[in-house]
């Protein structure tokens, strides 16, 4: 590979965004038949990266060279066309319209100038079914979740000539299947030489996939390595610029926590709770102290069971006792009055208000508790927010800037501290790492061992199985949409424990 | 409002009673209530059932209105026309069908004048021609210059270009009356004052106000008061309509002079369905009976008034 | 906050040189006269507080993400309502009879609100359909109201909200003052502004934030209602009279321009009061400039246009970018540099 | 832990799970235009219970060719509709459009060379405002109301009266009759409006411009993002709608055989209604034209029928108006709602 030349180059990036040096001169190379990882830590920049190669963005100096020609790049369409096919971190795509248009808009097979819908649907199948996935292609996508969604635009990425594929956070809410279905794509895309630019938080994946690295911290090169001369360790310390320390201590903390968990009073028991179409009835008791994880495959029902608890969508059957009082959640406000939070899996249609500033978006859950008539004082407001953006070492630490403007990770740490404020009973919280660097994942993780060692109950979804079996004391495992078996958290219950469970869709 | 019962029910064309399809213009101003009114009263009184149809100013929607009118078998169709042009296609229509129509307030500009057979209502032109002629009347002999202000109806419709244009013929032949200031004031009170106010403060010397209805007129009133000075003596005003509430305020001494521009053609417009139907001749034009006032007369006129 | 500052400068600079040109065309642009102010500044600000009444309430509508096209017919039927009742008061100028009548067309005007906002919030129809049965409807009722005639009134106190003076300034435009300072308190230093933003900026995230984003939608229809009814009374106090055909006859459109100029988006989130009062005030001086510079009737439209077009490119950064960038980009990026 | 339960439930057979649900998806985008058809159905029925002379078959064919002009200028407002835009400036290209049409015809221009003009004008006039749309970031909102002042000014600039058309192939083209049964016969602009909502049907349904301005409608963000050119589609819509309302224009022109600036006033009010009567989302992305066209005949036949009734005042028939519209709204909202 080393006498080949880069089929992409670029030199010397520079973006500003008013207040913030998002890329400071950073260079960045890729090879074709490579698949080459870009690593940093939240906000360091790698969306901002991949923005100014497609266009999104335009540059405020440096060069781009593509296939060793000078180009400029002016928008997504022209980067499309100069052979970059690009998969940005928040799903882009219509949800309005059906799974086969989303992968086929502005390319669909035409005659006479007509759409050949069958022939578009047909193929729109055949491709989803090499991702392992067999989904109606013609109903529309606002109707699967967000994973779903994830794989679409993968297939879409994926379908195109291209000689640049760039997956800018691909995994952060697929399961380990759809990862691997992923990377056996990804290598054979790799094979016929297509260059690969994947982005992800998780290291295991990294070492997995890529060949070579490249490092941004605070908008500013750091290195480029091929992935054998790093281990995880350096790697980890180079994105945070400083050694590394408490890494690996969260294990034994949840650990410890299992036991004092034991004598718990119930806090919250669902009895037959259920709601047609979207998940079978089900029991579920949740102690004070107590870290319930939510296993199961894509779509196996994991959030529509949360969201059923929080009363954002109404359940159609069961009940729900709360300290051994049958409560009715109808709607949010009703949950969030027996102290229940829930924070959903997609931020960015459910989570984040873009227009509203971190500071607001942080107060939002607490304040509409309080109602309106009782504002937070300012003053307030400002510890709390403080308190917090340093907490979750929220980046820029600037609470008035627009949450939009945030890089992805950030924003999900917005929505916990929105819902951390509120200080619930129970906390609700659907892919809270989704996006979220190794540092800053650490921390969220010690967080929730923490917070459940002072007493609060965690009900805690993931689609990483190892981040559910480090924390939780009680492993609830969904398939097709039922809970099929609870498990108690103990030293034999591993992985491939669940995995069994899940595949077997049987209680042992 | 009163709705007749006699008509319920869509008995289009069946048994004795003629059925005459009204079109109005739409109901933008009081005057244009009082004609309806005046419409509904009479068809009664004639024994005439009324289809009633209101274009709110469109002409689609007139022309629709017009169109349902034939579908549905009306013997007579009349109309007050939104606009003066446009109406030769559906008018054929009606002619096609047998349908005789009857134009009322405002005229058509049809070449082929055998599309209707009459036209009641009043004279725009005439009108603004007897407010000028008055004006000149009271300035006859004097010289010093005079400063006339006008509030025009709604831009382009017929009756603000033919007042306009009446009143400046007739004013021409005395160079001291000069318009200084003309805006429109939508036919409406509220538009009336605060043009009026804007004209106040940007004039120094407003002799007379010519305001193309009561309504912009008596807004325009207001004005006057806040800015100190007295309708009707500091500053001449001339209207047109005589609705009830201008009547008044001449009466009062705060108008000097209405020209009548009467809403109340029911009684003529059965008059000469019924003819028509019966398929006697008619006149193709017939002038609406307007008169004028001046304070005095007001005076007299105003118990009696109608509307 | 400095975006939308940002934003109002061009609109205000406007405003600022319509005014300038009222004080040369005007004789008397501010004066005393019988212990009051008075003169062109005086009538804008007097003129202007139905429009600005009606646009607050709009702001808070249309921050919500919605839109209200009734408030015309809301101030019609208020308008009427309280004329009708004036016109039977034994004694028209007895100060607490008009109060209370005021009071009814008010609560008249806040259950229409109220009909909207269930209408949208709770029935779910879209709000520029919601609101449009009520703009139909709403002059059919003013018009039953009054008999399609104009109700004349004689209350020397219903008058006062109109055309009176307090403490030489003009009632209508207190009460607008009041209005919009009660607005501004309730919106900023509550809870609500926060609120409804959040629920104009995405409905799904404030639900499950726990914001009650129904009663809010319900409320700011109510809200929006409530200043409709009272431009009406303002509008009739000032004719001393009901004209349930023309009061408040497009002025939807005005309200939304206003808001629009003042720098809230339609899609809602982030609102801003002052910017829309701005707003207002300046379609109501372009009118009286119409007039001021004599433009003819039948070039109104186009002036208006002119200024229009003038207002909504000087809003747009990426028109400024665009024209005056040559100037301004290189000082841009020097200053991040910095 | 010692509540270990071996989890659950199942009552009876379970949920509905995925592979039901998803046979039933493909036709909730149809069940709002369904719901809509059988209203406007039942509404026409009680039209022939109540009224002796609303079976003749010229009721339903006046109500195309009555409804041209709205018919035309909706479609066109159904693509800016569907992009998240809104279009004010419709009714005032109308004004302009027969101002202009019947001076340059006064003025002994050829009709063929008019007629292709004011067409393009009207999509001139569009792409600007588009263009600023676009490129200025200017909400189309306050864009569109520049763009109407802008259009009926000059209108009013031209002409403030109305104009008479007396060239012959305007004329020839409003009195030509297409018979379509024995008494019942059409007029061309009917015709013109039908196939313009053919077309935008075809257009929208089967090629790539269509399909883009449901993604843009969708999530514009997410539309730019794909690839899709989102200037160039959102420029064309504006252009395509102020098109529609010059062809519009030139109906009206025909219809009426007059220009005047006052014509279409208010026009993209009833426009706007009927999309959304019809089912197109204002926010974007979602409806067809076709549900246009029913809400288009939905506010047609609440007219027919008021004036079928005759006798309603002019206050009574603006609330029956606001409670037709209201019952026909609530209905089809429970309908859909319960299908869903
Ligand atoms: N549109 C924008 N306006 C202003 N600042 C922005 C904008 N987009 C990104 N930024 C800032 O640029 C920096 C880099 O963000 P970027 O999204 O590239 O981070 P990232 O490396 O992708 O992080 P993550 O892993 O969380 O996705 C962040 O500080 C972010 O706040
Ligand atoms: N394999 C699949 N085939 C068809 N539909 C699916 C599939 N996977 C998910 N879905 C759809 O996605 C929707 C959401 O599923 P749900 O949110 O419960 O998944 P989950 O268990 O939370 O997993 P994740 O959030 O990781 O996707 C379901 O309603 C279902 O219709
Ligand atoms: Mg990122
Ligand atoms: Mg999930």
């Amino acid at each position: 590979m080393g006498e080949q030349s880069p089929v992409l180059e670029m030199t010397g990036i520079r973006k500003v965004f008013p207040g913030v040096v998002a890329l400071d001169g950073v260079d960045f190379r890729m090879f074709p038949g490579e698949v080459h990882a870009l690593m940093g830590e939240n906000g360091a920049g790698k969306s901002t990266l991949i923005k100014t190669l497609t266009g999104v963005y335009e540059i405020d100096g440096g060069e781009i060279t593509l296939g060793g020609k000078p180009v400029r790049i002016s928008g997504p369409l022209q980067a499309q066309q100069a052979g970059i096919s690009t998969v940005y971190q928040e799903v882009n795509l219509c949800t309005n319209l059906s799974i086969a248009e989303n992968i086929f808009i502005g390319r669909e097979p035409r005659r006479f100038g007509k759409i050949q819908w069958g022939r578009m649907r047909r193929r729109a199948a055949e491709l989803l079914a090499r991702l392992d996935l067999d989904l109606d292609v013609s109903a529309p996508l606002s109707t699967y979740s967000l994973a779903i969604q994830q794989m679409v635009a993968i297939a879409r990425a994926i379908d195109v000539d291209a000689r640049v594929l760039i997956l800018d956070e691909p995994t952060s809410s697929l399961d380990t299947a759809e990862v691997e279905q992923l990377f056996r794509v990804m290598r054979r895309l790799k094979e016929s030489g297509v260059a690969i630019l994947f982005v992800s938080h998780f290291l295991d994946q990294i070492y997995e996939i890529s060949d070579r690295l490249t490092i941004l911290r605070n908008g500013q090169l750091i290195s480029e390595h091929r992935v054998e001369e790093l281990s995880q360790v350096q790697l980890v310390e180079k994105m945070i610029g400083k050694e590394l320390a408490a890494l690996e201590d969260v294990e034994d903390k949840a650990q410890s926590n299992r036991e004092r968990a034991a004598g718990a009073k119930p806090l919250l028991e669902a009895e037959g709770l259920g709601r047609t179409g979207a998940i079978a009835p089900y029991n579920l008791t949740i102690h004070e102290g107590e870290v319930v994880g939510l296993a199961g495959l894509l779509g196996s029902g994991r959030t529509e069971l949360a969201r059923l608890l929080f009363g954002a969508d109404k359940a159609d059957q069961g009940e729900v006792r709360v300290d051994g009082k049958k409560v009715s959640l109808r709607d949010p406000q009703a949950a969030m009055k027996h102290r229940i939070a829930f924070s959903s899996e997609n931020r960015r249609t459910e989570g984040i208000i873009g227009d509203l500033s971190v500071r607001e978006n942080i107060i939002l859950a607490l304040q509409a508790s309080r109602g309106w008539a009782r504002p937070i004082p300012r003053k307030k407001q400002d510890e709390i927010v403080d308190k917090y953006i340093k907490a979750l070492q929220i980046r820029p630490a600037d609470p008035e800037r627009p949450v939009r403007n945030l890089s992805g990770g950030n924003q999900q740490k917005v929505l916990l501290a929105r819902w951390l404020i509120t200080e619930p009973r129970l906390l609700i919280i659907d892919e809270p790492t989704r996006g979220i660097d190794v540092g800053a994942k650490a921390e969220i993780q010690k967080l929730v061992a923490e917070l459940s060692t002072g007493g609060m109950a965690v009900l805690f979804v993931s689609a990483e199985l190892e981040e559910v079996l480090r924390l939780s004391h009680k492993i609830a495992v969904l398939r097709d949409r039922r809970l099929v078996e609870e498990l108690e958290n103990s030293a034999d219950v591993d992985a491939d424990r669940i995995m069994q469970t899940i595949a077997s869709g049987a209680s042992s | 409002g009163s709705s007749d019962d006699s008509a319920k029910g869509g008995d289009g064309g069946s048994g004795d009673k003629i059925v005459l399809g009204f079109s109005q213009v739409g109901a933008e101003s009081g005057w244009r209530t009082a004609n309806t009114e005046s419409i509904k009263a009479s068809a009664d009184a004639a024994g005439i059932t009324l289809k009633f149809a209101n274009a709110n100013g469109k002409q689609e929607q007139q022309i629709a209105d017009i169109r349902s009118f034939i579908t549905q078998g009306v013997d007579v169709i009349a109309f007050s026309p939104v606009v003066t042009s446009g109406w030769d296609a559906v008018l054929k229509e009606a002619k096609d069908a047998d349908i005789p129509v009857v134009l009322t307030d405002r005229a058509v500009d049809s070449q082929d004048t055998s599309l209707y057979k009459s036209f009641i209502g009043s004279d725009f032109k005439l009108e603004g021609k007897k407010a000028g002629e008055w004006l000149l009347k009271q300035y006859e002999g004097k010289n010093e210059p005079v400063n006339i202000v006008e509030l025009q109806g709604t831009t382009g419709s017929a009756p603000a270009l033919d007042r306009q244009s009446g009143f400046q013929e007739a004013i021409k032949a005395n160079p001291n009356l000069k318009i200084v200031k003309s805006q429109t004031g939508d036919f409406k009170r509220a538009d009336g004052k605060t043009v009026m106010e804007a004209f106040l403060q940007s004039e120094k010397d407003i002799d007379v106000l010519y305001a193309h209805n009561d309504d912009m007129g008596l807004g325009a009133i207001e004005a006057i008061k806040a800015a100190g000075k007295k309708p009707g003596t500091d500053i001449k005003i001339i209207t047109v309509d005589a609705v009830k509430d201008g009547m008044t305020a001449l009466a009062a001494g705060e108008i000097n002079f209405i020209v009548e521009c009467s809403p109340l053609l029911g009684d003529q417009l059965m008059q000469t369905v019924k003819k028509v139907k019966a398929g006697e001749s008619v006149e193709q034009r017939i002038v609406t009976e307007e008169t004028t006032f001046t304070q005095e007369q007001a005076k007299e006129a105003l118990p009696t008034r109608k509307y | 906050m400095s975006i939308v500052k940002k934003r109002l400068f061009w609109p205000s600079l406007i405003l600022v040189v319509m005014l300038g040109i009222n004080v040369f065309t005007s004789n008397q642009f501010l004066t005393i006269q019988d212990g009051h102010l008075f003169g062109t500044l005086i009538d804008i600000l007097r003129g202007s507080a139905p429009l600005v009444l009606v646009s607050v309430g709009m702001t808070l509508v249309i921050a919500t993400g919605g839109i209200d096209l009734s408030v015309g017919a809301v101030m019609a039927i208020s308008g009427a309502v309280a004329c009708l009742l004036i016109q039977d008061l034994g004694n028209q100028n007895s100060v607490a009879s008009v109060l209370l009548i005021i009071g009814i067309a008010i609560a008249v005007a806040l259950v229409l609100g109220l009909w909207n906002g269930t209408l949208v919030a709770v029935v779910g129809i879209q709000p520029i359909i919601a609101t449009l049965i009520l703009m139909v409807a709403g002059r059919g009722l003013a018009q039953l109201v009054t008999d399609g005639q104009i109700i004349n009134v004689q209350s020397g106190p219903y008058s006062t909200l109109a055309s009176g003076f307090f403490l030489s300034l003009p009632v209508a435009f207190l009460i607008a003052v009041a209005a919009v300072v009660l607005t501004i308190l309730l919106t900023r230093r509550t809870a609500l502004g926060l609120l409804l933003e959040s629920v104009g900026g995405s409905p799904t995230a404030s639900r499950l934030a726990g914001i009650s984003a129904r009663r809010i939608t319900v409320m700011v229809y109510v809200v929006a209602g409530g200043f409709a009814g009272l431009a009406g009374l303002i509008y009739s106090a000032d004719i001393k009279s009901a004209d349930s055909i023309s009061a408040g006859n497009l002025i939807e459109l005005d309200a939304i321009l206003a808001v629009v100029i003042g720098g809230t988006a339609l899609i809602g989130g982030r609102f801003s009061i002052i910017g829309t009062v701005l707003g207002a005030v300046i379609i109501q001086t372009l009118r009286i400039t119409v007039v001021a510079l004599d433009i003819p009737d039948k070039a109104n439209l186009l002036f208006k246009a002119v200024v229009v077009v003038a207002l909504c490119l000087s809003q747009s950064p990426e028109f400024r970018a665009k024209v005056f960038g040559r100037f301004k980009r290189r000082p841009a990026v020097e200053k991040v540099a910095a | 832990m010692t509540t270990m339960q071996t989890s659950p439930v199942v009552k009876g057979d379970g949920p509905q799970l995925n592979k039901r649900h998803r046979s039933f998806r493909p036709n909730t985008k149809h069940v709002p235009i369904l719901a809509t058809l059988g209203l406007l159905v039942a509404m026409y029925v009680s039209g022939l219970a109540n009224y002796p002379r609303f079976d003749n078959p010229m009721v339903v064919v006046n109500l195309f060719r009555d409804n041209a002009v709205l018919l035309v200028v909706a479609v066109g407002m159904t693509f800016v509709i569907l992009t998240g835009g809104i279009d004010l400036s419709v009714g005032a290209v109308i004004s302009l459009t027969t101002v202009l049409t019947a001076t340059l015809l006064k003025a002994d221009w050829p009709p063929l060379v008019v007629l292709p003009a004011v067409l393009v004008l009207g999509a001139l006039i569009g792409a600007g405002q588009g263009a600023v749309i676009h490129y200025f970031k200017v909400e189309p909102f306050i864009a569109t109301l520049a763009g109407l002042f802008l259009a009926r000014g000059l209108a009013l600039f031209i002409n403030e009266d109305s104009i008479p058309i007396r060239n012959d192939m305007w004329r020839e083209l409003s009195d030509f009759r297409i018979p379509l049964a024995d008494g019942v016969s059409t007029k061309p602009i009917a015709i013109v409006a039908l196939l313009t909502l053919l077309i935008a049907a075809v257009v929208l349904a089967w090629t790539r411009f269509g399909r883009n301005v449901y993604a843009i409608g969708g999530n514009a963000d997410s539309a730019l993002l794909m690839g899709l050119p989102v200037g160039r589609t959102k420029i064309a819509v504006y252009t395509l709608s102020g098109f529609c309302a010059a062809l519009g224009g030139v109906l009206f022109s025909i219809n009426s055989t007059s220009g005047w600036a006052g014509q279409g006033n208010g026009i993209e009010l009833d426009a706007i209604a009927a999309c959304v009567i019809g089912g197109v989302l204002l926010t974007g992305g979602s409806g067809f034209v076709w549900g246009t066209l029913l809400g288009v005949l939905v506010t047609g036949l609440i007219r027919t029928l008021i004036n079928f009734q005759g006798d309603l005042n002019v206050a009574w028939s603006q609330i029956i108006v606001g409670v037709l519209l209201f019952s026909f709204i609530v209905m089809q909202r429970l309908v859909t709602r319960k299908a869903r």
